[in-house]
């Protein structure tokens, strides 16, 4: 065992292809057009004033009249058969806006959960084993591929998609157990956009192991909190199960692979959203660097300021082949995908948050002020920093996966 | 001689049977208010280390303090700039008000258009009878980044009163009547959701010549009084081991074994050994300036200190992991436009503290400033190429 | 087509029975050296990326390669600024023996006394018979930093020859004999101990005008397809997964459980982690490469490469505690001036691996000077405030 | 267990004294003075291409001339009865010429050993338990103070004055043991300035347990071999002992106490060597941005290298504060001494190296050079932060000592 994991997307010669495609860069335009024309700063920090941050119209225009809700599911499904790649160019252009959608949550980790549940790809098979479940995931695909329902997986926004425990199962959440008539009971705290969902999808603990449920947001049973979020753009709520009717998607192995695919490829997707931010944030600060006079001078010319801005854009082109690269492997279902998702979260939340808070540093006093939207993009980027793994939990998921292991 | 006057104070006037204000204001008759400031003024002409005497023996005594805090501008910037600037009559009016607590004040320096750039403020003062040199000026201009202007009766206010010098040299420094008409304060929110700070609009708000401080033309310099005393101010407070945020990271490690990961450990070890230098460097500096006045080192005291709070509290958040997700503890439980009289930057949680933070390398100098006088002033580096040095103000561009 | 090529020339000149520089001339001849040159300078006009297939399939069929490490002066640097800038004749006289290896190249750029400011240099050219346009030229100066100097049969030469107008506008490039009078070769002793590079001087060196490459002033436009390749160069190599010095101590770390700490643990994974994103990165940018030409990106690949090279090296030493202290297991067993002809940054000790990585930061462009790049090519940020751009090179402070 | 170690040294408001008294800056400048006239770059460069980097004269005159040996030593002891402030101040000097001499080897980390050696308190009083021992120590004390002899610790030079383990005793070395006739044998590895002491001093491991020992170094059964080692200026010597003859001076506590107090003492004052060092390459850069020239503009109006010259200016200005209460808790014996040496360490040692570091960087092409003195500051820095431990090693350290667990 002295050897690292193989980096099998980049195995042959050229390497995985980390460049936008032509169709990538045609659906970042019209997402961005979209969101700069629907969601301006000042819309979203007027809304965010608001105890409604999100824009209905807004998400309804991305998700439905955009398609960018169902871009990785299957055509069978009822979605637009591209692939995370395609997905991650939305999650950047949604982090460059910080516009307040339920995008990550439930277009990549609920949709990704469901994809993966047994009863998904069984969906279009006649000799189903599971036919109300699969009828369920595959009404409930239809349903947010088409952007006519919005689900979220009833988690903790920080848990992380390699659990420090081995083994099949390890680190399957326990807080909310299912009573013996199948209904949910039990607590789960700080879940991401709950608030706007309609359906939680909620790993639950049943006497026979882990299982996997879909529960009306608004079914009886069902209580979610709102809790005061750092991210003023992503709301938090603490979500409470108390006899919550519940429809059963998924069991043991098959449960454990529906949460742990909506993690992977919701932190691998969640780097390219931090891309966007620290994308965003060099960019603003580079408009003002070039139009701030002080001493008679514009303040991009103080070296001082041009060397850091200069960093950090080697950083973000970074950020970017890493995100890229992440992005790749959940697309292709590479072997290499843990390793590169790692990489991914340890090193663009690293960036994001540099660059939100070299963004506040930049503009000096005006970036300090509640209406400049610099502050919206620190909260995000740092937020999105302890979101699906801190740094730290994703070197630490590395050193495991390529055999670096701890000391002792 | 000092501790019967101290005796004294105490005996004509006990703490438990004197009311407050009343208690202040004999102990600033009687020199104990600031010992090194001239008699009759508030000190006794005595060395400065005196004052811990006269403060723990009054303390001691259940005497009523001057709630340093709330009164901070006009305690470290106002007072020694008065002091240093002032005419015996400017001295005689302001300092004792201004010591008891009476009189609140604020600074009135910064533009949205002059940050750093302090000198090129556009905020101008002009005669209202032009020619007559006892005449009211008349300011109209913008300021901003004014903490307790909302609560304060006076300003110390730098402006512009001749556009056609150099930026440096067309400056005037002036105590303005925040009650008067033409003074508008309005509350300026920050990234907390709180205002801490304000903005304040001046429409021919109108200053009596007696309120000039120094001479006209002479505002820059009176200016560097002030802005010495802020940066020592902000950098060289006493600390005790684990002082400010560190201690609140270092009491959650020692207090929540769940959040311990060995990655976190060396960081936090780091951390604790940086901001313990900081401390200790804080102390050798406040050795160093009972010799002589405050130097251009306070910077670096404050660059450190803006650096580390920074590292902690984002540090903290990190340690915290899904609870740093959630923003506060905080009693109002919302994002609320508080407007908060005094700051604690170890105060609240760990989301306020990180965003708090924030501005520690902003507010009273940026770090890029810092690092400038540093560079300049103490090692003696090339200045910064200067276009705006012999230019008249009013063909700078704006 | 191509295979046909490669196998006519293994059909003409079996690798196991032709001598190593006849095989290599071969090659050149059929186009096979570098496809994306032109035909009858050792290319086919093909594209770039075709030509991972012929030095595969020569690869496998055994034969000899030009030991690209050695010459990679003359690739890198001499072969593309000759091909956009030479003559038909200076193409074909230098080209082919700069691929097969039977002439090394040097670079005669730095000074002295013009390391970052290169277009500040101070050797000058002059005609020996002026105002005759076919005049040999007469050359005087000192360079440094010039690896391979001590092989090299040719050099690349910017000089100047004319000191009365602006610096940029002076300066010719030429092709400079090394094995001429008047080049005199000093090894330059690095803190390693190697003398990896050399001290040139040029005293009275001659160079026919037919050695001019580009026209008399335009030596600064032809020196920069120099530098944009010289720097794709050292930041754009293809690596395997901990490739470089990640590699070495990640392999430290996995054989030798004893020298695991968990301070160093996340510091480790945390430099694994920028590695590979250097990797991944340089793995892009050859992507975006393979459209158009080198760009100012590569700068940044340089940049990264050489932080991490820095941290990682000393990082190690770290990591190894005590036999760190010690400086190398190097076979001569001493602080010998060595002369190395080739450098790897991954290879010998770790305190060797340590010292040179600081000449990373500074070799082929600095890290500041590519922080300028960036920020002004790419950000498009204002340029450093320059005062040497309109004045004549003579009256500028040497 | 909730309160960190009391900073006690500070306890008091107005704190330790950690200014520079009249005394010191005359010593500092008498020994700067000599070493600028005695031991200048070139000289120091010069013989370091030699087989012996080490200079007798220059080591008589700071360590007899100037009396510096044996500044910490009591006058009773034939010291100068000052104290280890003092021989900081020395240790700056040394640090800023990166002069080869034993200074801190012999006249601080041994001398410290000696010092604290049971012997070396009850020499001076009648009822000595161990008169021979005490003997020795006595004599051997007054030859260092004097400079009539060289003696260093034959520990690695990396030895860290708080090992990881707990218990007195722990980390006792035990390569050296007592052979049954009371001779040496074993090896040392790594040990500084070995080749030019006169006597070694070794804690070596006898059947009764610890013991401290002193060997001459030229006796039969020592070998010193040279080891090629990073740092030009202090080299080191990997020792073997085969039945040497020792004098015991020491046993069980009062040995691991010699050792200890040896190696704390030394780690204190290695952090104002390493002070000195930092200064000694801010002062070089200062100097050479002052003077140097690129684009028609001295480089040190460039505000990126002014802004990065600055920082170091303030972690110089932080790093003399903590060597300099390392220096008053050893000079006192203050209970705050283990915090504050840990502490010297990890901060000193890394501002050191980066002082160096930049040092090159600054100096550009011609600091990469040899004739250059910035590579002996360079390889100084890097080694002197592995010696005495690293500055992860003294971070762990300050864990344990204010109560600031690992994990686990």
């Amino acid at each position: 065992m002295s050897t690292p994991a193989p980096d099998t997307a980049s195995g042959n010669a050229s390497g995985p292809d980390l460049l936008y495609s032509e169709l990538e860069e045609d659906l970042r335009a019209s997402v961005r057009s979209m969101l700069a024309d629907r969601s301006p700063h000042n819309a979203v920090l007027a809304r965010c004033e608001t105890d409604e941050p999100y824009d209905p119209a807004v998400w309804k225009a991305l998700a439905a009249d955009l398609g960018c809700a169902g871009l990785a599911v299957p055509e069978k499904l009822g979605g637009a058969g591209a692939s995370w790649r395609e997905a991650a160019v939305v999650a950047e252009e949604v982090g460059r806006a910080v516009t307040p959608v339920p995008f990550l949550t439930g277009s990549v980790i609920a949709t990704a959960a469901l994809l993966a549940a047994p009863a998904s790809a069984s969906a279009d098979r006649a000799d189903s084993a599971d036919g109300a479940g699969a009828e369920s995931v595959a009404a409930l695909l239809a349903d947010l591929a088409a952007g006519h329902a919005t689900a979220v997986l009833a988690v903790p926004f920080s848990s992380c998609p390699t659990p420090a425990g081995s083994g099949s199962g390890a680190g399957f959440p326990e807080t909310v157990r299912v009573d013996a008539d199948g209904h949910l009971t039990g607590t789960v705290t700080s879940v991401a956009d709950a608030s706007i969902a309609d359906v939680l999808l909620v790993p639950a603990m049943a006497a026979s192991g882990p299982a996997f449920f879909a529960v009306g947001a608004r079914a009886a049973g069902v209580t979610r909190d709102a809790v005061i979020s750092l991210d003023l753009t992503r709301r938090l709520s603490d979500i409470t199960f108390a006899s919550a009717p519940a429809r059963r998607l998924a069991d043991a192995d098959g449960a454990v692979q529906a949460l742990a695919r909506g993690l992977t490829v919701g932190a691998a997707l969640l780097a390219s959203e931090q891309l966007g931010v620290a994308q965003a944030c060099l960019d603003m600060s580079v408009a003002y660097l070039k139009t701030r006079s002080q001493f008679g001078r514009l303040i991009g010319s103080y070296q001082a300021l041009k060397h850091r801005a200069a960093d950090l854009w080697a950083a973000i082109a970074q950020a970017r082949a890493v995100a890229r690269y992440a992005a790749v492997c959940v697309a292709q279902d590479d072997p290499d995908t843990p390793v590169a998702v790692a990489l991914a979260q340890a090193y663009c939340s690293t960036v994001a948050v540099r660059a939100a808070e070299e963004c506040v540093q930049f503009h000096g006093g005006i970036g300090f002020t509640w209406e400049h939207p610099a502050h919206l993009y620190l909260k995000r980027a740092k937020s999105a920093s302890l979101a699906l793994g801190t740094a730290a939990q994703h070197r630490a998921a590395l050193g495991r996966l390529v055999n670096l292991p701890p000391a002792n | 001689m000092l501790n019967e006057r101290i005796k004294a104070l105490l005996d004509g006037h006990p703490p438990a049977s004197t009311p407050r204000l009343e208690f202040l204001r004999a102990r600033f008759d009687s020199g104990l208010a600031w010992v090194h400031f001239p008699a009759g003024l508030g000190g006794l002409d005595a060395p400065r280390e005196q004052q811990r005497i006269v403060d723990e023996a009054l303390a001691a005594a259940g005497a009523p303090d001057n709630d340093p805090h709330r009164i901070g501008i006009g305690l470290g910037m106002a007072a020694p700039t008065i002091l240093a600037h002032g005419t015996d009559e400017q001295r005689r009016r302001f300092l004792r008000p201004l010591w008891t607590g009476e009189e609140v004040w604020c600074q009135l320096f910064s533009e949205p258009g002059a940050g750093s750039d302090l000198a090129g403020l556009a905020t101008k003062a002009v005669r209202e009878n032009p020619g007559d040199e006892a005449s009211d000026w008349i300011v109209t201009g913008q300021k901003v980044w004014t903490s307790m202007a909302h609560e304060a009766r006076w300003a110390i206010l730098i402006a512009r009163t001749d556009p056609n010098v150099p930026k440096h040299k067309g400056l005037t420094y002036f105590v303005c009547d925040m009650t008067g008409p033409g003074v508008e304060v309005r509350p300026l929110r920050q990234i907390t959701g709180e205002a801490e700070f304000n903005e304040v609009f001046l429409t021919a708000a109108r200053i009596p010549d007696a309120h000039r401080l120094g001479p006209v033309g002479a505002g820059w310099a009176v200016a560097q009084t002030t802005l010495m005393n802020e940066r020592v101010a902000i950098g060289g407070g006493a600390q005790p081991r684990e002082g400010g945020v560190i201690g609140v990271v270092a009491r959650a490690w020692r207090e929540r074994p769940e959040l311990r990961t060995a990655a976190a450990h060396d960081t936090l070890l780091d951390l604790w050994t940086q901001a313990e230098a900081a401390r200790l460097t804080a102390t050798r500096l406040r050795q160093q300036l009972a010799a002589g006045g405050p130097g251009p080192e306070g910077s670096a005291a404050k660059l450190a200190f803006a650096r580390l709070n920074q590292e902690i509290s984002g540090f903290e958040l990190d340690l915290l992991g899904e609870q740093g997700l959630r923003y506060d503890d905080w009693s109002t439980g919302s994002w609320a436009s508080e407007r908060p009289t005094t700051v604690d930057f170890a105060g609240r949680g760990a989301g306020y503290r990180y965003l708090r933070a924030k501005g520690n390398s902003i507010e009273g100098g940026t770090s890029e400033i810092l690092r400038n006088i540093i560079a300049e002033r103490v090692l003696g580096l090339p200045p910064e190429i200067r276009v705006d040095k012999d230019v008249p103000w009013k063909d700078l561009a704006q």
